[in-house]
């Protein structure tokens, strides 16, 4: 217990460690629980069994698994909530130490600009101890954190033979690195999943009962009868939790990778959560498969980035892709960037080959990751065989590839363009999963990922991931205008809202991204309860055709709803507002300086109004208007208090998580300040502004430095205001557009859908997509598997059966010679043996004394030749 | 011809004469007296040589523990009083001849290696090892023989000695020495069924004789 | 002089006990009385043994430390030995090694 | 004192004749004592005089009487014994019990061989007195005299475990087997015995005399000898001399027992008064250093020494007391008993002592071992005080002679059934 307290009093890391594990440890338990039930059930005629059966909750299993899994979860949120604070608190007085110091040496400096010859050296030792003085507090920060907030031990370790040395070999690492990123990311995580384990409860009470008909699966006998899952679901939740939390907690690729999985195949659990329903299983099948192709690239990255750089740590691969701050001879100018050169393979000497950096060169530079007491960061020469704590080089279209690799997981993972549509069908499964699973948590897992590894990604990289999220979120949009489920509509909002982030990471605005994740999850989580709400109100009828004029049945619901629409319009004061702008701010700082790429910053303009539209059209069809299906309306009811708690929790959350002072601020919001301690250096060195005045001189690095040196943040920060005033328009615009059609019926939908067939047809069918992968992949692999099943069956069956009746001729003749002539020689052998042992058996008497007797005759012969060659070997 | 060397050759010839007693004696329990003698006078040698313990340990092993077992073991197994199973002449010249072509060729080696290495066995080591010595070496604290080529060092030289240990023979010679109490016990165990139909249906009891299940009760 | 006591003379004597308890295993009947030429070689080993340690200063521990053995697994020896001479008294009611002869060939 | 070292070795074997000579006297006549008291003690705890006449007083000759009827007795041997073994017997069982005294010092370093394994040496010679007894026993020829041997022989082998066990405990507190080296530990006040050390040594001094009267054959375990049962054991067939030769063996062995017991329980020769050896090394020390005090006055030294011999005999004369005292109290057990008396109890509780004193040396703090001493001695020597004062206090039935009583079966008045009978 002792040692518990002082774990946590030192390393407040392992807070968010017990606040992953408290999950884990919830699914162990109910599937325990479930175990014995099953086992008691197998022998419930037994006394024994009917107890343990009993015990385990017999036939009326009741919300026991529900409130472990809420408790375990809030736990773990009480728990990351601790750590948090604790966390911004000591980073928070570090850094204002810091700022004084920094603002301190500033002021010397411009003194020592303006002061006489007289004082300059004074000053000159004043700066310099000043300067000891915030070097020995960074690093006194970097240690208090790797020593409080970092954590890592050998999973497994498997060497080549004869390795005994602890470097080297492959070591997979679990671990835990806490910044304000992921600190952030566990109390975002823990508290809405907390809120929808809640709301499910009330969601999922009618799987309570041993029997539930489920209306939407026809079997001979009318519907299908089945037994209630509740326990089952929560323990998906808690699994799902648990890999969740594992995969922001991690501090290597691997760890992550695990998680990665993890969560996959939990979302394909819980989408396919009513197997028995055929659309059900598909989609799950349809989402686990089309991460299966994200993760292949993943696999592809991860190995790529072992086989060069040998390890899976973040800091380690950051470190050894991306150039230090500072060497032995002061700052590096192209600190924190990716430097990219040419290595002559044939000038090689001891010190390694040949190093000539050049801006647009075949290779990349690899630095150690554990530098030597003396070294300088920008070498001639790097050694050809890649050690972690050595120069060296490798491939630069490699390093892209890994990128690309690792964003393809993350394109699977956050549904973006090519491999998007699983997420719509996952809608398929309970309310709260799409909530948790596809609005809050794990469709961020990509976006989060990306964020991470940010500085994996070169410049060309970053620009695919860019116009990725541009495409996804453009495309997204369009579709969810003429999507008429309310599930769906949200669906798709999900995905054009991972474009936004996806862009803003790919433009530089990787705290812009990461920002928007956090908001986004809240008033996601907000919609997607709102419409579960909605669908149990109205009995799991999905469709805005059949809803209107439900404002008055719901209120609460309603107006929550209502909350979460302005949200992600980008309505200002609302959370959505503060991340979208400082998204499209991004973008447009980026265009300034990259003119060729406007797309990037019109399409997330032009949807920003698209995102609008579709979220008033969803909310005024839902709650306005009359009612356009009687019997809806009349058993539309509000839900239950578990259910609208959490909705107005997370609209007061969505209203207000991301305020700042002042809050009309755009860019004084706490949460965004929060992510941006996060932020890795190598984000300003690639889109940041570099001041060139004091730098030294390091030879032909000069240029490449300055021809690397851009400013977008730069932009970005002088042109916020215009980029959201933009959006801001935009919005008003598509909003009042909204309200004529469908609020005050001035247009008809149905005309417009009249006027562009063609468009809607496409627009209905999302892009053909679906169709698209069916014909250009599905259905070659169906022909491709036909081919090759006949080909099994006719030609390969066929050479068995013929090898097998060769066989059988040749055994025949074999078994002939067999019998004829080896049994004979055989024979003839053991005929020898017996009679010789007929004939030498008379020796053994079978008397002691006899034995001894010969015993002691060798004994004595031994001895005698014994003597003989001891003499022998003496004398001779 | 110093005392050392009578009391030697009064053991040596004790020992030697008592073995020779043992062989040719057909009574299996003076066999075992003149046995005794022949081991009191061979722990007689080792306190000669001044291994005490040995000598002790002799005694106290042989003398008191297996001799007495031996004569256990006659008389749990006695037909008559005085066991008698006689062996034809012949066998008696095949091994007395035996025998004898064993020692001379051992007495022959000696000589051998007295040619070889004339300075061999002459020298005597100041200082016996005591039984201080002896428990360390067997918890393997004290030094023990130099590792090499045994044949190969010369007798008189004493060299650097290396830390060796005997607890691992030690240990096993305990625990072999469990086993076997376990094992003895479970082999002579009276067997149910013999000891009940032995002494009813036995032709050569009777007769004031003693027969080794009475005395079974015993021991 | 030839009387000096050396070395030889307690190879010599081990060398008798030796060729004393072959001899004896090899002409006794009894069981029992085989199991005490065992127990004669045994000693002329220990001798043996005990001798080099007193005349090698190298050896002047393990000689003792081996007799010592040699001793305790003797005192083993003998306890199965009986154990087995009593098993094969109750199945042959004889000590006579002469009936144990079912290995004959 | 030329002469002397030039002729060492046939000083040492003269030396050797004379101890030995002392010592074979020592055991003969300590014999003839313990004889003669046996048969006294024996007498008064049946309320008898035992021996009055021969000799005067106390019947103090009545051994030497015994023994010249044991000489000119006639010495004859079974026509069915096997006459070599018949008469092997009585001089090994002798021998075993009396090279005992070879390793045992009667002061200090008054001793005929001093042995670094003294202890182990006495147990081992005296493991060998139980062949002479088997060979006697066998020899004899005689159904009676083989079950006295056997028992005999099977009760010695399987006492003398636990015997070695107890012996083990002190000598694992003194750290060596050299008898000598154990009493001098136990010099100074007697709550340095190691009778008083610890609980283990105290409980293994009691367990170690039982297994020694068990290993010397004396009642209650004397089934070698059972007269009820077995006519008078392995000895049936004996007489004269060569029956003496058992007694003598028998009262050396006891006498070898008990000395080993004050050796290493009783602080051997010391007097247990404190602060003798203080006050000695102070004299020492006021009269010059010792060495040269040994230079000069060795006589003072050799006188100190006998002293010490007094003591030491003393001691082990009150354990041989004791042991009598016991067999003419306790009533005999019957063999399978006397095994698992040895068996099933002293053999574990032996074992149990050696582990305990093994972790009292190294498990149990300091300073409960420094005073745990001093508290079990005055607990005991508290007891023993209470006893003694009892045993004072209450009134004794004196012998019949001395109350004369004519009725020795019945003592006070007559009872009115016997009363009325004429």
């Amino acid at each position: 217990m002792m040692n518990l307290v002082e774990l946590f009093g030192e390393h407040p890391g392992w807070y968010f460690v017990a606040a992953t594990l408290t999950p884990l440890l919830s699914f162990v338990l109910i599937l325990l629980a479930s175990a014995m039930w099953c086992a008691g059930r197998a022998y419930r005629a037994t006394p024994a069994g009917a107890a343990i059966f009993n015990l385990f909750g017999g036939e009326e299993r009741g919300r026991i698994p529900a409130f472990v899994a809420t408790g375990a979860i809030a736990l773990a949120f009480v728990f990351s909530l601790i750590g948090f604070i604790r966390f911004t608190a000591q980073q928070s007085t570090f850094e204002t130490q810091i700022n004084q110091l920094q603002t301190k040496l500033h002021q010397l400096q411009t003194q020592k600009k303006t002061a006489t010859e007289k004082w300059t050296h004074e000053l000159e030792e004043e700066i310099e101890a000043e300067e000891a003085k915030l070097e020995n507090k960074e690093k006194m920060w970097t240690s208090a954190r790797s020593y409080a907030w970092q954590g890592n031990f050998d999973w497994l370790r498997i060497r080549p033979a004869g390795i005994r040395d602890a470097d080297n070999g492959t070591v997979l690492q679990l671990g835990f690195k806490i910044d304000s990123l992921s600190a952030l990311m566990f109390v975002m995580v823990t508290f809405i999943a907390t809120l929808i384990h809640v709301f499910s409860i009330g969601y999922m009470s009618e799987e309570l009962q041993p029997e539930v008909e489920d209306h939407q699966v026809h079997t001979a006998h009318g519907h299908l009868v089945r037994r209630g899952r509740f326990g089952r679901f929560f323990m998906f939740l808690s699994l799902f939790c648990f890999s969740m939390l594992n995969l922001v907690l991690a501090d290597n690729l691997f760890q992550v990778f695990l998680s990665w999985e993890l969560v996959g195949i939990c979302s394909y659990l819980l989408i396919g959560f009513y197997t028995e329903r055929q659309s059900a299983s598909n989609a799950a099948n349809k989402a686990f498969i089309t991460n299966r192709i994200g993760d292949a690239g993943f696999i592809l990255g991860l190995l790529i980035l072992w086989t060069n750089l040998g390890t899976f740590n973040f800091d380690e691969i950051f470190q050894r892709v991306r150039a230090p701050l500072s060497d032995t001879h002061g700052s590096v100018d192209v600190a924190g960037r990716i430097v990219r050169g040419n290595v002559d393979p044939n000038n090689t000497t001891k010190a390694g080959q040949r190093f000539t950096p050049d801006e647009d060169g075949s290779q990349v530079l690899l630095f150690p990751h554990r530098p030597p007491e003396h070294y300088h960061a920008i070498v001639s020469r790097v050694s050809d065989n890649p050690k972690p704590d050595q120069h060296s080089a490798m491939p630069y279209w490699l390093l892209v590839a890994a990128g690309l690799g690792i964003f393809l997981g993350c394109v699977g993972k956050s549904a973006q363009f090519p491999l998007q549509v699983w997420l719509p069908d996952a809608m398929e499964g309970p309310t709260p999963v799409s909530a948790l699973i596809h609005a809050a948590t794990m469709v961020a897992a990509g976006v989060y990922l990306v964020g991470r590894c940010y500085p994996l990604f070169t410049y060309d990289a970053l620009v695919v991931i860019a116009y990725t999220g541009g495409i996804t979120l453009f495309v997204a949009a369009t579709i969810a205008v003429v999507m008429t489920d309310i599930k769906k509509v949200l669906a798709y909002s999900t995905v054009s809202q991972l474009g936004y982030m996806m862009l803003a990471l790919g433009v530089g605005g990787w705290v812009a991204g990461l920002f928007h994740l956090m908001t986004h999850a809240f008033f996601k989580a907000l919609l997607f309860l709102c419409s579960g709400s909605v669908i149990y109100g109205c009995h799991h009828e999905q469709d805005m055709l059949k809803m209107g004029g439900l404002f008055p049945k719901m209120k609460i619901t309603a107006l929550s709803m209502l909350a979460g629409v302005l949200a992600i319009a980008g309505i200002p004061l609302f959370t959505g507002w503060y991340s979208k702008d400082a998204i499209l701010a991004q973008a447009l700082g980026f265009i300034y300086v990259h003119p060729q790429h406007l797309f990037l910053f019109l399409l997330p303009l032009v949807t920003a109004g698209i995102t609008a539209f579709y979220m008033a059209r969803m909310w005024l069809m839902t709650f306005t208007g009359k009612p356009r299906d009687e019997h809806v309306y009349e058993h539309a009811h509000e839900s239950p208090w578990t259910m609208t708690a959490p909705l107005i929790i997370l609209a007061v959350c969505s209203v207000c998580v991301a305020w700042g002072w002042p809050i009309y601020d755009a860019e004084a919001s706490w949460l965004e300040h929060n992510v941006h301690h996060a932020q890795h250096h190598a984000v300003l060195a690639d889109f940041g502004h570099v001041d060139f005045t004091e730098s030294k001189d390091h030879g032909e690095y000069w240029v490449v430095a300055k021809k690397q040196a851009q400013n977008e943040r730069l932009y970005a920060f002088h042109n916020h205001h215009l980029a959201g005033n933009l959006a801001l328009g935009l919005v008003a615009i598509s909003l009042a557009f909204a309200g004529l059609i469908y609020w005050k019926r001035v247009l008809d939908p149905a005309e417009a859908k009249e006027q562009f067939p063609s468009l809607h047809a496409f627009l209905m069918d999302k892009w053909r997509f679906d169709r698209l992968y069916s014909v250009i992949l599905v259905r070659p692999a169906l022909v491709v598997g036909h081919w090759l099943a006949w080909f099994d069956l006719h030609v390969i069956d066929g050479l068995i059966h013929l090898l097998s009746w060769l066989t059988v001729l040749a055994s025949k003749w074999d078994g002939i010679f067999d019998n004829a002539i080896v049994d004979g020689l055989v024979n003839l052998v053991g005929n020898v043996m017996y009679d010789a042992g007929a004939r030498l058996r008379n020796v053994q008497t079978g008397y002691l004394r006899s034995y001894v007797l010969f015993l002691v005759l060798a004994a004595a012969g031994i001895f005698m030749v014994l003597a003989y060659f001891v003499r022998m070997a003496m004398a001779g | 011809m110093t005392l050392t060397d009578v009391l030697f050759y009064l053991l040596a010839a004790t020992t030697g004469i008592c073995a020779l007693a043992v062989v040719v004696t057909q009574n299996i329990v003076r066999a075992a007296a003149w046995l005794l003698f022949t081991l009191g006078g061979v722990s007689g040698l080792f306190f000669l040589l001044g291994a005490d313990f040995v000598g002790a340990t002799q005694l106290l092993v042989y003398v008191g523990g297996t001799l007495v077992l031996v004569v256990f073991g006659v008389m749990l197994t006695a037909q008559g009083p005085f066991i008698n199973m006689r062996i034809s002449a012949a066998e008696w010249a095949i091994a007395l001849s035996v025998g004898l072509i064993l020692y001379g060729v051992l007495a022959a080696s000696l000589v051998i290696s007295k040619q070889l290495e004339p300075s061999a066995g002459q020298s005597v080591s100041g200082e016996m090892a005591d039984s201080t010595v002896l428990g360390q070496s067997l918890l393997g604290q004290s030094q023990a023989a130099p590792a090499g080529y045994l044949a190969g060092i010369p007798a008189s030289v004493s060299r650097e000695r290396k830390k060796m240990s005997y607890l691992l023979p030690f240990e096993i010679v305990s625990v072999h020495l469990l086993v076997v109490l376990i094992g003895a016990a479970y082999l002579a165990r009276a067997k149910r069924r013999r000891s009940a139909v032995v002494p009813a249906s036995s032709p050569q009891r009777g007769d004031g004789r003693t027969n080794g299940q009475q005395l079974g009760v015993t021991v | 002089m030839i009387f000096a006591v050396g070395l030889d003379h307690f190879l010599l004597l081990g060398a008798l006990l030796f060729v004393c308890g072959a001899v004896c295993m090899a002409t006794k009947r009894n069981a029992i009385g085989i199991l005490m030429g065992v127990e004669l070689v045994l000693n002329a080993a220990t001798i043996n043994f005990v001798a080099f340690a007193r005349y090698n200063p190298v050896f002047q521990v393990e000689g003792q430390i081996f007799a010592l053995f040699v001793i305790v697994l003797a005192a083993a020896e003998a306890a199965i030995a009986l154990a087995i001479v009593l098993n094969f008294y109750n199945n042959h009611m004889t000590v006579d090694v002469d009936t144990a002869e079912e290995l004959k060939g | 004192m030329e002469w002397l070292s030039s002729h060492k070795e046939l000083v040492d074997g003269i030396l050797a004749i004379v101890e030995a000579s002392l010592l074979v006297g020592f055991v003969a006549g300590s014999a003839v004592f313990f004889i003669w008291l046996e048969r006294k003690v024996a007498g008064r705890i049946q309320d008898r005089l035992g021996p009055t006449r021969v000799g005067g007083r106390f019947g103090w000759l009545q051994t030497i009487a015994d023994g010249v009827k044991l000489l000119v007795k006639e010495d004859l041997i079974p026509a069915d014994a096997d006459q070599m073994l018949f008469r092997l017997g009585p001089y090994i069982a002798f021998c075993g019990a009396f090279a005992a005294f070879i390793a045992l010092p009667f002061a200090n370093g008054w001793v005929a061989k001093p042995l670094s394994i003294g202890v182990f040496f006495i147990l081992a010679v005296m493991s060998t007195e139980v062949f002479g007894i088997i060979l006697a026993g066998y020899g004899s020829g005689s159904k009676w005299a083989l079950f006295g041997g056997i028992r005999e022989a099977a009760q010695m082998v399987s006492y003398e475990v636990p015997m070695a066990l107890c012996v083990l405990v002190p000598v694992i507190v003194a750290g060596s087997m050299d008898l000598n080296y154990v009493s001098n530990q136990q010099a100074g006040g007697i709550w340095n015995w190691y009778l008083f050390h610890d609980p283990f040594t105290f409980l293994a001094f009691w367990t170690y005399f039982t297994c020694a009267t068990a290993q010397c054959k004396r009642a209650p375990f004397d089934l070698a000898e059972a007269e009820s049962e077995l006519v008078a054991g392995f000895h049936t067939e004996y007489s004269g001399l060569r029956w003496s030769f058992f007694f003598m063996g028998e009262y050396g062995a006891m006498f070898a027992v008990s000395g080993i017991a004050v050796l290493l329980f009783l602080g051997g020769w010391q007097t247990g008064i404190p602060f003798l050896p203080e006050l000695s090394s102070w004299l020492a020390s006021a009269l010059g250093d010792p060495e040269q005090l040994y230079g000069r006055y060795w006589l003072g030294w050799v006188i100190g020494n006998s002293i010490n011999v007094m003591v030491f005999v003393v001691k082990g004369w009150v354990l041989v007391f004791v042991q009598m005292w016991v067999r003419w109290t306790l009533p005999r057990l019957r063999i399978d008993q006397v095994m698992m008396t040895c068996l099933k109890y002293l053999l574990p509780i032996s074992c149990a002592l050696l582990m305990g004193v093994s972790l009292w040396q190294v498990a149990v703090y300091p300073w409960v071992r420094s005073y745990f001493s001093y508290v079990l001695c005055a607990v005991c020597v508290g007891l023993f005080a209470w006893m003694a004062v009892k045993v004072v206090t209450t009134p004794s039935h004196l012998p019949v002679s001395v109350t004369g009583a004519t009725n020795l079966w019945h003592r006070g008045p007559i009872p009115p059934e016997l009363a009325q009978k004429p």
